[in-house]
């Protein structure tokens, strides 16, 4: 397949580029910041993303969606990453309508996939119990009981959990050699007895709750996909949020990169622009280039997605890898360029760094991507 | 006295008078004392511990006794500071005063102004802000605008006795809570550029000053921008000649630096950063993280090591000099490496920003903090710039 | 014809018509042929393979048939490429006169140059040599001085029918071996730096013409430095019009720069570094050096896909342009990088020089004839320059 | 201990300075490699070595050495790496004479470290079995025989190993869990029967000759040091060894960096020196620092070695591995920054990225020794 968008795609990428910068540029996230809003995004903001199609980007169209794939999220998430706006498109529709669209049975695909798909319902993803990503590790444990489960552990870093109306929690029903085996996932009310979910806010001015399970009792029709099956769901969730991480992080890279050239061209020092310094001048073309290498590698993920290779999670992992870095290069050298206005929060760039941060530690840094990318070549 | 004297006589000394309290690690911003007339102590112990100290001497351990100092040697000073670090004595006092001004009075001040403001930094008494930066004037220093014109003359002699200070400041660190100004200011706007400036000493409470806080990215608001509409500033408080004040701001400014490259290295206790990757992730840390890891204290190290040489040889009169560009770019960024390395360390724990545990957010908040060490105190480029010029002697440069 | 009807007859004709020995990997200098008149087949089979090869065009597919080539389209090139890797079969030809002349010459000749020289690149009977360089302008390539002077007229004329050059060229790639040389000359020395320069075709057994092979760290001599003395070229040689030559100069340098950037990448069944380290070492990798390897690849896997996003982008006509550059640049640090890896890997095996088995000195020879890329055909500073000024358009770039 | 010279060793450092560039400047190098000279070196200029008492400066004085440790050997070397001067010096008065020093019986000593630091015998050590340097790693086997031993294996890498008048042998006398237990150092005289040495000649036109032992027969007497405990010897003159080459490579280093300095004095493009250029002053600038930093911790590493801190091996992985980069980085840059001449044979700096690149090989990569200094943090 060429690695150039295609028509669909192309429209998908201009709509969202136009939206996000109008509907939700980084004044909106200073705004939410500032007034330490509830949601921490504005719900408004999010039920036009549906009008849009967006929230039912990754979710079919016989329920609801708009079935257009990983590509086009990439390019929504790469919009997104431009304009620094928040709203619960990775968490819901991404990680989650990714598990369900999946894995869901035929009555949780009609109960919650439309929901989702207008931004009437969130689901978040409870996967993470360790700072450093590895899924793997799963300690909670789902025990039967009752007509189903009962649920016991403590879940940390879930995106956007304060909000979630439902949420999927991985738990292990069984121990195995291989820790990838006999873990399940469930879909989880968080007002259920024995659910407790606390904010925290991040760097980044996003949120990650963290959940504790205390004896949670689930029904057996819970349970998504098959019980003890639930890692291979959670990888295709994972790498999906993946590759659209790695494009948010190429939106990120790449208007910081636009930034600081136009601050280039506009800032004299020493009585000549500051553009003109030859040193400067190379680091930009460098990260000029840098950019550009992030941009292939996440389409070439996004794509490989699509295609359902059995590749793609090479690709997710270089794209999330390179673009990790890339993204961290970017908002650094731009703050520096950028001089003491860079460290001050009245101007934006800041922001642009801090989500970079956010954003590559999130489902595993370039370290855990690089080590993957090892593994999978054989290595 | 004999070393070995003096470092039983000081660490008796210490023993009976540094407080407990003040031999237990600083937590919070309050736990260092910066004195002045708006700090509040935070403890009776940092009180005691700072006029005790002081009454020595021994805030300014190598000052001379007249002006306040401890008029110890250099050796003496190495041996307190090695004393104090054994039962971990914080240090009595922190100020600008004491690192930057001090050394610049010393050198260039009149008797009049040592003997006014020397013994005030060393007993706290006052604190001191610097009003170098200005809008526009970031880097390029010396494109400062900031006026400060001789009021006409009453009659017949050559000019009045004060200064008219007008114009805007920005960085100036703690401006709000510091007592006097030493200021960068244009004297003769007809000279060139380096030539016009002036070095000026006043009162931050004289009428005519104000002060906002600019607040960081890290939250923290450790600058300000500072306003001088009409200050008068008495004429005797020019320090060294008019017009000769970039030759101060350049030593000071040297100064500075190495205080900045130097920082983080120079804190007591500094864990590597293996250990810190241990205590979190145990034995199982990414193959690259720990090569990342491997790679920094590698450098760290040199780093230190260069550090401790470039003393040594600056004792033995062996230095190649100029050396402080290396000192401060090379550590803040190593320092600015150190902070990306912890972050990754704590993976999703790092990026807490506010919370309810006690230390949520300082993780996030000082790997913020040290993005600033690049540009603060002449951007990393600048002392590029300065290695290619003075110590390579690149042409054009 | 449709594309599955090609490729299945392409497939066929190569089958029946590349020799078996054509289809060995390519192991030492001579089982590439570069033709030309002082060109020694290594074999009959490498003679005919050639011969067929361009007997069809393919040698030049997608060159116009009327000047030799094989008049395929985009599509059926690729193709073609497809199918002769599919069986391994070698390249027919290798020359500046495909890579860098033709296309300048498709583009600027007029019809008695390309009907002259096109055909006789595309059978591999002439082979070019680049005047470009010269002591005293590298990167600086438009401060070039050597001299193409048109003769006085014979009476009442405006000037004689040739032109007289003199001057002295460096980095001229195999001038030793090659039959003719493209050639930058100054036609106008009165004209500003990039004005005056023409683009001239002549024969390197033209009286006054010598060559000087230069001996290079990694033991080769790819290059020569390359003396004219009193020349004397028709004036039909010239390419383009009399001073425009600086037009061609830059868009030959596009090529160039592509083909430096794309080359290791390019190359069939190059093997990924971490095979390479597995072969070497088996599991026992130090880690920090599967480290490298793991970040090197992943800048290798990303570049490899940008050279074909860049491609892919072309042909749909949605490309940025201008990225030569970046290809150059960023390609030859990659490739110096994956040498410098290569030499890691293998320990002191890699330091082999000169010895008994075959392959001794290989891998240095390698590593050494990498550091060049950065440097040949513009350096990486040059292209980051193109890129700050052209891409960026930063200003004074 | 102050990270400053002392007088001695301000004397050594002078001398040493004057003696290389006079007597073996990189033009010797040139005419040595060009003329296929046999032995690759002069022995003329290593006798004068042993006139100025630098191929005894780390023999005691008792054995007709200055004893002068190794700080002053690591100025010798740093001379050396200055200038690409070629000698035995490394194998010989470093390495080999350090095991003997150490671990040589009183005979052994008098018999040999008289002649050594009189440049009257080489010695070199054979170790390396494999390409990566892994010094535990030793296959070649001492099977009890005779009065003696009889020995069989193959070294590679054996610097000097084709001039050298003794060989220092690394043989396994018995197989142990832990591969550093059951190694013993032999003299082996490589006239013997059963000895072939076969010379190399590497990138740096230096030599590393493989030797085949093929069941040549050792006598009690040829043993150094205790059966079984040579890994202890070994590593002690390895460390000298790494400690010189780092001080070796910071020469190599400081004089690329210095003739760059130069050339971007000289050289004019696009109408100006090229030193000019901000772009390359800044990178000149980062270089300056990094040189002084290997600088740094070389001094640290050859201090620790001479006041035989337990942290000695800690300092000497150290700067082997910081000298190391710091030499790759500098020979590259030279070359770089020198453009098309750089390249060149006729010009010089092409022989110190060749040095650069098999000193930072020698004994343990920059990759080697980071792992190495991670294991002895505990890491």
């Amino acid at each position: 397949m060429p690695l150039v968008l295609n028509d669909e795609q192309r429209m998908v990428k201009d709509s969202a580029d136009g939206f996000f910068a109008s509907e939700a540029p980084v004044s909106q996230l200073r705004k939410l910041r500032d007034e330490k809003h509830a949601d921490g995004f504005d719900r408004g903001l999010w039920a036009k993303m549906a009008e849009m199609g967006f929230a039912g980007v990754a979710i079919p169209e016989q329920f609801g969606g708009a079935g257009l794939g990983m590509v086009a999220a990439g390019l929504i998430q790469e919009a997104i990453g431009r304009n620094l706006s928040l709203s619960p498109f990775l968490s819901s529709a991404v990680l989650s309508a990714t598990i369900l669209a999946r894995g869901g049975s035929d009555e949780q695909k009609a109960a919650l996939l439309p929901k989702m798909a207008a931004a009437e319902l969130i689901v978040a993803l409870a996967c993470d119990e360790a700072a450093r990503h590895t899924p793997a590790h799963v300690a909670t444990r789902a025990e039967a009981a009752g007509n189903g489960f009962r649920l016991s552990g403590t879940k940390t870093f879930v995106l956007d959990g304060h909000v979630a109306d439902k949420l999927i929690v991985a738990a292990r029903t069984s121990d195995a050699e291989d820790e990838a085996v006999g873990i399940t996932l469930f879909l989880v009310d968080p007002k259920l007895a024995g659910v407790s979910v606390s904010r925290k806010i991040l760097v980044d001015s996003r949120n990650a709750a963290i959940v504790v399970l205390d004896g949670c009792q689930v029904d057996g029709a819970d349970v998504i996909g098959e019980v003890g099956g639930g890692y291979t769901l959670l990888e295709a969730a994972l790498d999906a949020g993946r590759a659209c991480l790695a494009a948010e992080m190429l939106g990120v890279a790449a208007q910081s990169f636009a930034t600081t050239v136009d601050y280039l061209k506009q800032r004299e020092q020493f009585g000549q622009k500051i553009g003109s310094f030859q040193a400067l001048q190379h680091r930009a073309a460098h990260l000029f280039c840098e950019v550009e290498l992030a941009r292939s590698a996440t389409l070439r993920a996004l794509q490989a997605l699509d295609a359902g290779e059995d590749r793609a999670p090479f690709y997710v992992s270089l794209a999330k890898a390179k673009a990790g870095e890339v993204a961290k290069l970017a908002t650094n050298e731009a703050v520096q360029m950028h001089g003491g206005i860079g460290m001050t929060d009245d101007y934006d760039i800041g922001f642009f760094m801090k989500r970079a941060r956010a954003a590559g530690e999130t489902f595993g840094d370039t370290a855990f991507h690089g080590d993957r990318l090892a593994t999978l070549m054989g290595y | 006295m004999t070393d070995t004297d003096f470092r039983a006589e000081t660490r008796a000394w210490l023993e009976a008078n540094c407080p407990p309290e003040m031999r237990q690690p600083v937590e919070s911003d309050g736990d260092v004392c910066w004195g002045g007339r708006k700090w509040r102590f935070k403890s009776d112990a940092q009180k005691i511990w700072l006029e005790r100290m002081a009454a020595k001497g021994w805030t300014v351990p190598e000052w001379p006794k007249a002006y306040g100092g401890g008029g110890l040697s250099r050796d003496e000073a190495k041996i307190l500071a090695q004393e104090m670090q054994a039962i971990g004595a914080r240090s009595p006092l922190s100020s600008f005063g004491i690192w930057m001004l001090g050394p610049a009075l010393l050198k260039y001040g009149n008797e009049a102004q040592k003997c006014e403001h020397l013994p005030k930094i060393a007993r706290g008494e006052i604190r001191w802000c610097q009003g170098y930066s200005e809008p526009g004037a970031g880097s390029d220093l010396a494109a400062l605008r900031t006026s400060a014109v001789l009021e006409p003359g009453s009659g017949s002699g050559p000019g009045g006795d004060h200064y008219v200070v007008n114009g805007q400041k920005v960085w100036t660190s703690y401006a709000d809570r510091a007592d006097w100004i030493f200021c960068l200011v244009r004297t003769d706007p007809a000279a060139p550029k380096h030539l016009g400036i002036s070095f000026l000493l006043f009162d931050m409470e004289s009428e005519g000053v104000s002060t906002s806080p600019i607040k960081l990215i890290s939250g923290y608001s450790p600058f300000c921008q500072t306003f001088f509409d009409d200050v008068r500033v008495p004429k005797e408080n020019l320090m060294g000649e008019a017009g000769k004040g970039w030759d101060i701001a350049k030593y000071l400014l040297t100064h500075e630096r190495e205080m900045i490259g130097g920082m983080d290295f120079a804190a007591t206790g500094r864990d590597a950063l293996h250990q810190l990757a241990k205590t979190a992730l145990g034995d199982a840390i990414p193959g690259l993280l720990r090569a990342d890891i491997v790679r920094h204290e590698i450098d760290a190290l040199a780093f230190g090591l260069t550090m401790e040489r470039v003393k040594d040889e600056a004792k033995a009169g062996q230095g190649v000099g100029a050396l402080s560009s290396m000192l401060k770019y090379y550590g803040t960024e190593v320092n600015k490496q150190r902070q990306e390395l912890i972050m990754a360390i704590n993976g999703s724990d790092s990026l807490l920003w506010e919370g309810d545990t006690k230390h949520e957010g300082d993780m996030a908040k000082s790997w913020l903090r040290s993005r600033a060490n690049s540009i603060e105190g002449g951007t990393s480029e600048v002392q590029l710039n300065i290695i290619a010029k003075r110590v390579l002697q690149l042409p054009g440069a």
